[in-house]
């Protein structure tokens, strides 16, 4: 459904990403790992729209996206969260969620000026929506609360249902275990399956190997901007270039 | 052992929120204590508070380095006093190249000689980060960061060195790695303390450890027994 | 010598009748004071002309009050700042006219805030004098109720203009600032210069606040002019000869005004040399300087009070302006803004830089100017110095033969 | 629910209705003249003004230091329709603010791109280029550093407390609206954009867009402003265009404190009020003002709203707290008294 | 012509070139932006005054002196207002707005105490022209041209290849991790504010020998060296000092071989198009956001 052909980025001679080609299979977790500074973060960028490709295209559902901007790759289907969080720190729980609904909303300039009525039963729809989601990963009791205020993991919560309140087909998860404790990982786990449930897909980028292997339907594996390996989780944890480069021996 | 760092009924608070509620801790000269507890503990804040970093007047209670009360001292003075800090979220020069990000951790150091010996160790230690020498901080990805946040650390050359989760972000090899670094540097004589979400690995390394939850110390015992412990091993090991 | 200017006739306080006005109620605030209101830049980039306004007419109202004050009512003035602003310049006059507390209004030193308060003032119907030596706003003759006791550029350009012929000139390029006064005195100077045949050779303009004249210098020497005529405001006249001359002019310079100290000060004494102008006087170093007996015991006055002569001409307007109210108010023998306003056509007394005559009805009060030098810091009439030899040794001094 | 809520806040805005309209009537009886009347109209045109810059910096975080600039626009575009064609006012004041608007958008255009720092020297530089082209414009079709006497609004006339109530509805109009736009999508988006821009982009918000939105809004109240202002004072001239009072607006701004309703009426009615209680001062009211300005942002940064919130905040949690301590004290003698 | 106009804009493009270092220096070391930067070229211009001019001292001295007065401003400005800004760490806009009431207040006051007369600045240097190449300049212009290049060179090398300089950038990064480096903050911003306003009063000893002192001495050219500052490439040294030329190459040019009456409005446009068009500034400060 997702899939990049041949991407290759170039910052000014150092190519952080070179001619990589993922394809992410629909109602699947796809996870993309490897070392630091392998350039998965950079083909996140690639896929929303900060960067553009310096070669090869990025497609969803056969619509091409590369060279497109964040918000029409947004409006196209694909939300995203950030490695470093990236919030809207003063906007409170709430509202955040509601940002992240903007792309679907139908009222003009010309509704919210005049307080027509879609524009009024649209908000009240969108409130709605937005506690069943904050319901979805119990952050409804801080609805009110500014994002700032919340505590690391709770942002990062925050952070995955703000993309998912734009309904999107495929969701792009930047190591959204980091920071988390044992029992909050666990958490996620279950939280990543229920957003299988909902039908939307995940690529996942994420260095802890124990949620990777167990939620992941199929790796990728990074190394210095290029394709090292791709497989089911078995088969990766197996691999003995991965394991060399990446993973380093078992304890 | 003489205690190195010593917190008396310590309280921090951001103006109105009590976000810690009254510890007691040490760490003696030449140890390695870790202090581990679930997301918004407060151990961020006690961190930060021991480097003078968080507002003065939040303090409450006593810390004392070698004997000398330091809650009132600001940042920089701390760091005079032998006292280096990995902060969380990296905090990397971002307009800075890796190099100055790194001589800047040693700014305060009068012996300008050995400098560039121990930019060099860092580097052999990182050797991503020798590729990336000249590139700008901001432009690393996350776990080149949090490489060069402790190498940065690391050529203060303190007494007392302090890091806030320093394998977040890292590849597991990496995060190996990064244990057997801090294990090394504790080994030729810096004390650490650390706070670390991996409580396994944190644990392994550590000779002591507190708990802490909503801002208290529940519990603080040799790593050894803590990983005996059935609450320890329920909530921070997923055994 | 001095300009052609007689002793001033009377300075005993004429007796005054108490009987004549009666206080109207709480509109009409006249009665035992007589309240002035004046709006002037007193603080930002032409505030130097302001202040100089503000100090002459708070030493004519304190000679005034020992005298008599205005019909046996003592002056009061409430000052205010425009701060340089036009808009300042309007609220402070609506403030007062809705307040109601002003039997006249004095106005500002900049005409462009003149031109923008004189139509509620008329409005008003309310006694006025503007400060302001623009021709622009004296225009319109259905401002009955303004008048005006300082110089009207309009009447001094095409004198400017035979001043330059006089001195033989054939070409002359003009430095203009874009402000009203500025603009407007060059543009009638231009007009002078076309009807009197004297070749406009290229005009320039500056803003007001601008410090750096190169470009327009080095336009105006390219088309190697005999004199230049400078119609500038403020700040911009002492950088501007100063700049002139390091860029290799040493030439006669013609102004709209008289040079003031403050001006030669920044363009510095030696730049400031050759400098011609038409104008109803002239500003002094010190009192000594002065040998017209009116203007001279006015400086001594000045002097006692501020402890330093004029430093801006603005100061013998607003000695002025007092002089031919209170002249009106004689006359009058009442302080009415109407008896006020009939009683100004009447009068005809001697000021600072000639006589003040409003009988021709046009609301000014000069229209007999003298020709100047500035040489060596004196002010010199221009006759006396050409007769004198002058001509030549600048001739000499400067290698120039126009 | 949105009944429920009207009901409750019915009274509180019968009471505000009735303090308005009865104010300017106590003002008159007290003054004795018009005058305050005058700077009450000065202060609610000067609101809608704020209100405009609030909208592009308050919520969207775009810097202007020119937008007098919008002010001038409306006004002079306005008096010079009526000068040269003599088209009436209720047309003209619509033109000016929707010049000003278009100017906005226009200048966003390429301006929404700029960092903060940049895109403060543009606006300065735009407000320097409109003051300097309304001050020598080609032809002197502007009448130039003489500024332009215009006709007031018709059956207004010189009445200030006709105009008093005139100008009411349109602050209440314009709140209003500045209310509902705030509280909906584009107002989200707004905020989202000044607190993250990376992020808006991400969560799918034409971030270009709405910037030149948020300019032309804010252009649009402005420029109103200015037009009404143009016809309630009767002149107006290029000086107003000048960093200076773009530099005053800002200062009711944040003087006020931002992203706020009743920030920005605080702010012009405090501002306001000072400047008239100064001006006896003479030469000495901007020393006054500076250091008076210089005091409140040192003792209330984020403006005289936010700091009166805090306080009661304060207020309120310093009670609570007594509270809480009584309760303990009562708690530690009960024990006392056990033991 | 060309010459004449090449080596005059020259020259006021260093005055502005010496206005925008401060500028730059500021937003470069503290990040901030600071709006009273013209009126201490104001402060400094009296400053340097009363001590040569009224107390009459040597020059050496006073220009010492104004410095060192001008350093203690700086630093207590810093810490009475800027500091006090930072540490409830507001928006940096609060900041600007204190900059401005700060530039108020120092117009107010040197009129409160100098009065509104354009006071003389005696003559440093010779009265006598300097002659390049056959054309005549002020020797103060060009004793102006050459101390600013000088200062840039010197404030480059000093931000960017001392450790204190690098010291300074790096508390504007990140102030926390500054802190924790041992770099104190405070006294960083404070010496940024310190040099900031020195260089100023170096301006204005050089300024007030050519224009007079008066109280908006520096309030106009101020503006023109923030421009400058921002074209060059903001915090950057060496673009402050291109930008500020090409300002006065621009403006000399306009009105030499133009109009002198648009200059100021062509110059504005001139750079209000450079912004949209080439929104990097010369020195690749990047202006546009990322998105
Ligand atoms: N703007 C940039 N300019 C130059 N180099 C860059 C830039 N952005 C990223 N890089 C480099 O590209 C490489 C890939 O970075 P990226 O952030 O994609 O790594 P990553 O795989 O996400 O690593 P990590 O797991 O540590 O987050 C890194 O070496 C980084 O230094
Ligand atoms: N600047 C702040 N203002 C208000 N509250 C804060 C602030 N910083 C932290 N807190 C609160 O203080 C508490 C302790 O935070 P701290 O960051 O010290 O926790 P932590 O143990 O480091 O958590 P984590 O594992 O998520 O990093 C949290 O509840 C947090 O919400
Ligand atoms: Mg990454
Ligand atoms: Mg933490």
């Amino acid at each position: 459904m997702l899939e990049t052909n041949n991407v290759t980025i170039n910052f000014g001679g150092l190519i952080a990403v070179n001619n990589v080609s993922i394809k992410v299979q629909p109602h699947k977790i796809t996870a993309l790992i490897g070392p630091n500074g392998a350039g998965k973060t950079t083909l996140f960028n690639c896929i929303s729209g900060v960067y553009k490709p310096t070669s090869g295209e990025v497609i969803l559902d056969g619509q091409h996206l590369e060279g497109k901007r964040g918000f029409q790759i947004n409006a196209a289907g694909i939300a995203r969260t950030y490695q470093v969080i990236n919030l809207f720190w003063k906007m409170s729980v709430l509202e955040n969620v509601l940002v992240g609904m903007n792309s679907r909303l139908k009222a003009s300039f010309w509704d919210s000026l005049l307080s027509t009525k879609k524009k009024r039963e649209e908000e009240r729809r969108i409130h709605e929506r937005a506690h069943e989601l904050l319901q979805f990963v119990h952050l409804d009791e801080y609805a009110d609360a500014p994002a700032a205020s919340l505590s690391y993991g709770k942002q990062r919560l925050l952070e995955i249902v703000r993309g998912l309140a734009s309904d999107p087909k495929v969701i792009l998860l930047d190591e959204p275990a980091a920071g988390m404790n044992t029992a909050e990982k666990a958490e996620l786990d279950i939280l990543l399956n229920k957003i299988i449930e909902m039908g939307v897909t995940i690529l996942v980028v994420e260095h802890d190997m124990k949620l990777i292997m167990d939620v992941s339907d199929y790796i990728y594996v990074l190394c210095n901007g290029m394709l090292l390996a791709e497989g089911d989780p078995d088969k990766i944890q197996k691999n003995p270039e991965v394991i060399a480069a990446y993973l380093g021996g078992d304890e | 052992m003489a205690k190195l760092l010593e917190l008396i009924d310590f309280h921090y608070y951001y103006g109105n929120i009590h976000s810690v509620k009254g510890i007691n801790m040490h760490v003696e000269e030449g140890e390695m204590v870790t202090l581990i507890g679930a997301n918004g503990a407060g151990k961020t804040t006690t961190l930060q508070s021991i480097s003078g970093l968080t507002k003065r007047k939040g303090i409450q209670g006593r810390i004392l380095f070698n004997g000398k009360e330091i809650q009132t001292y600001p940042g920089s003075k701390v760091a005079g006093l032998g006292i280096a800090q990995a902060l969380e979220g990296r905090h990397i020069f971002s307009k800075l190249t890796v190099d100055e990000n790194l001589r800047m951790g040693a700014y305060l150091r009068k012996d300008t000689k050995n400098i560039k010996d121990d930019i060099d160790s860092v580097y052999k230690r990182f050797p991503r980060l020798l590729e990336r020498r000249n590139q700008l901080g901001g432009t690393l990805s996350g776990g080149e960061q949090q490489m060069l946040a402790i190498g940065r650390c690391l050529l203060s050359r303190p007494k007392l060195m302090l890091l806030d989760e320093p394998s977040l972000g890292l590849a597991p090899l990496i995060v190996k790695e990064i244990f057997i670094a801090i294990n090394e540097i504790n080994r030729e004589g810096t004390t650490v303390l650390f706070v670390e979400q991996n409580s396994k690995i944190a644990l392994s390394t550590a000779h002591r450890g507190y708990v802490m939850q909503t801002g208290e110390i529940v519990m603080s015992d040799t790593c050894k027994n803590l990983m005996e412990n059935t609450e320890v091993k329920k909530a921070y090991l997923g055994v | 010598a001095a300009p052609k200017t007689e002793e001033p006739k009377t300075e005993e306080p004429s007796k005054q009748q108490p009987e004549t006005k009666e206080p109207e109620g709480e509109e009409e605030p006249s009665g035992e004071t007589f309240r002035i209101s004046t709006y002037l830049q007193l603080s930002g980039s032409n505030a130097e002309a302001g202040n100089n306004a503000k100090n002459g007419i708070d030493l004519a109202v304190k000679y005034i009050n020992e005298n008599g004050g205005f019909n046996g009512a003592q002056v009061v003035v409430d000052h205010y700042d425009t701060t340089g602003s036009t808009e300042e310049a309007v609220k402070i006059v609506q403030k007062v006219l809705e307040n109601k507390s002003a039997d006249a209004i004095i106005g500002s030193v900049n005409s462009n805030e003149v031109s923008a308060c004189i139509s509620y003032i008329n409005e008003a119907e309310l006694y006025n004098f503007g400060l302001g030596t623009s021709a622009t706003w004296m225009e319109d003759q259905s401002m009955i109720w303004t008048f005006r006791a300082s110089a009207n550029n309009n009447r001094i350009a095409p004198l400017d203009v035979d001043m330059i012929l006089e001195l033989g000139y054939d070409t002359v390029a003009i430095i203009s600032g874009t402000d009203d006064t500025g603009s407007s005195t060059a543009t009638a100077f231009e007009k002078a210069c076309a009807e009197k045949g004297l070749t406009v050779t290229t005009r320039q303009e500056c803003d007001t606040a601008d410090t750096d004249f190169s470009g327009q210098i080095t336009q105006i020497l390219a088309t190697d002019p005999d004199t230049i005529f400078m119609s500038l405001i403020g700040d911009t006249f002492g950088p501007f000869v100063k700049q002139l001359r390091n860029m290799g002019y040493n030439g006669m310079l013609a102004c709209k005004e008289c040079f003031s100290t403050a001006y030669q000060e920044v363009a510095g004494y030696e730049n400031s040399n050759y400098i011609a102008f038409v104008y109803p006087y002239v500003p002094y170093n010190s009192v000594e300087e002065c040998t017209i007996p009116y203007m001279r015991s006015m400086l001594e006055k000045y002097y006692a009070e501020y402890g330093k002569c004029p430093t801006h001409e603005s100061a013998y307007r607003g000695w002025d302006t007092m002089m031919a109210m209170w002249e009106a108010s004689k006359i009058a023998g009442s302080n009415e803004s109407d008896a006020l306003r009939e009683a100004t056509h009447k009068v005809k007394i001697d000021g600072l830089g000639g006589t003040l005559d409003y009988t021709k009805g046009d609301r000014e009060g000069y229209s007999a100017f003298n020709s100047f030098v500035l040489v060596d810091g004196q002010n010199i009439l221009l006759d006396e110095w050409l007769s004198s030899g002058g001509y030549e040794a600048y001739k000499t001094a400067t290698g120039r033969d126009r | 629910m949105n009944i429920l809520n009207i009901q409750k806040k019915l009274p509180l805005i019968v009471g505000l209705a009735v303090l308005l309209c009865a104010l300017p009537f106590l003002v008159r009886f007290v003054a004795g003249n018009q005058y305050p009347l005058l700077i009450m109209c000065i202060i609610l045109i000067y609101i809608i003004a704020v209100s405009g810059l609030d909208i592009l910096f308050g919520y969207s975080g775009q810097i202007s230091l020119g937008h007098a600039a919008f002010f001038t626009l409306g006004a002079y575009t306005s008096g010079l329709l009526n000068i040269y064609f003599n088209l009436p006012l209720y047309l003209t004041i619509p033109a000016g603010t929707i010049l000003a608007t278009l100017i906005g958008a226009l200048l966003a255009y390429p301006a929404s791109k700029l960092k903060f720092h940049f895109l403060s020297l543009a606006t300065v530089a735009f407000g320097e280029i409109t003051y300097y082209f309304l001050y020598k414009s080609p032809g002197g079709f502007t009448r130039d550093f003489k500024g332009i006497n215009v006709i007031s609004i018709g059956f207004l006339g010189e009445d200030y407390l006709k105009w008093y109530f005139f100008l009411l509805a349109f602050v209440v109009i314009v709140l209003l609206g500045k209310t509902s736009l705030i509280k909906s999508r584009t107002g989200r988006a707004f905020i989202s954009i000044r607190e993250n821009t990376h992020a808006a982009d991400g969560m799918g918000i034409n971030v270009r867009k709405n910037k030149i939105i948020a300019f032309a809004v804010s252009a649009f109240l402005t420029g109103l402003a200015g037009a009404l202002y143009v016809h309630l004072i009767k002149y107006i001239s290029p000086e107003t265009s000048m960093q200076k009072q773009s530099v005053l607006f800002l200062t009711m701004l944040l003087f006020g404190g931002t992203a706020s309703i009743m920030g920005t009426i605080m702010g012009v009615v405090c501002i306001e009020v000072l400047m008239e209680a100064i001006r006896p001062l003479q030469e000495y009211q901007m020393l006054f003002y500076g250091v008076l300005l210089l005091i409140v942002i040192v003792a209330l940064p984020g403006g005289i709203y936010g700091g009166l919130k805090n306080v009661a905040q304060n207020i309120r949690k310093a009670a609570l707290k007594r509270l809480g301590r009584n309760t303990d004290n009562q708690k530690k003698v009960e024990k006392g008294g056990e033991a | 012509m060309f010459k004449i106009l090449l080596i005059n804009g020259l020259i006021i493009g260093g005055v502005y070139g010496l206005i925008a270092l401060g500028y730059s220096l500021i937003y470069r070391a503290s990040g901030l932006m600071s709006f009273a930067q013209g009126d201490m070229i104001t402060l400094g211009a009296y400053l340097g005054l009363t001590f040569y001019s009224i107390l009459r001292l040597p020059f050496f001295l006073s220009f010492i002196l104004t410095f060192a007065c001008a350093f203690i401003v700086g630093v207590l400005l810093e810490k009475g207002v800027i500091r006090a800004l930072l540490n409830k760490s507001v928006l940096p806009i609060y900041i600007v707005l204190a900059t401005i009431a700060i530039s108020y207040i120092i117009q107010n006051a040197t009129q409160a105490l100098f009065g509104t007369t354009t006071l003389r600045f005696p003559q440093v240097f010779s009265t006598a022209t300097l002659t390049i190449s056959g054309i005549t300049a002020q020797t103060e212009a060009f004793a102006c041209l050459v101390i600013s290049l000088a200062l840039m060179f010197l404030l480059h090398l000093f931000m960017t290849k001392t450790k204190f300089g690098t010291a300074m950038r790096s508390a504007a990064m990140d102030p926390l991790a500054a802190e924790s480096c041992g770099i104190n903050t405070s006294m960083s911003t404070g010496i940024t504010w310190a040099l900031a306003a020195a260089i100023a009063s170096i301006a204005g000893m050089l300024l007030g020998p050519m224009y007079g002192v008066y109280t908006t001495l520096g309030s106009v050219v101020g503006r023109k060296g923030f421009a400058g500052a921002v074209v060059g490439g903001y915090g950057n040294m060496y673009g402050a000092m291109v930008g500020g030329i090409i300002l006065g190459l621009v403006e000399t040019f306009v009105a030499g071989y133009w109009t002198g009456t648009y200059k100021n409005l062509i110059a504005y446009a001139i750079l209000i198009l450079f912004l949209f068009v080439k929104p990097t500034g010369i020195f690749n400060e990047k202006a546009i956001q990322d998105v």
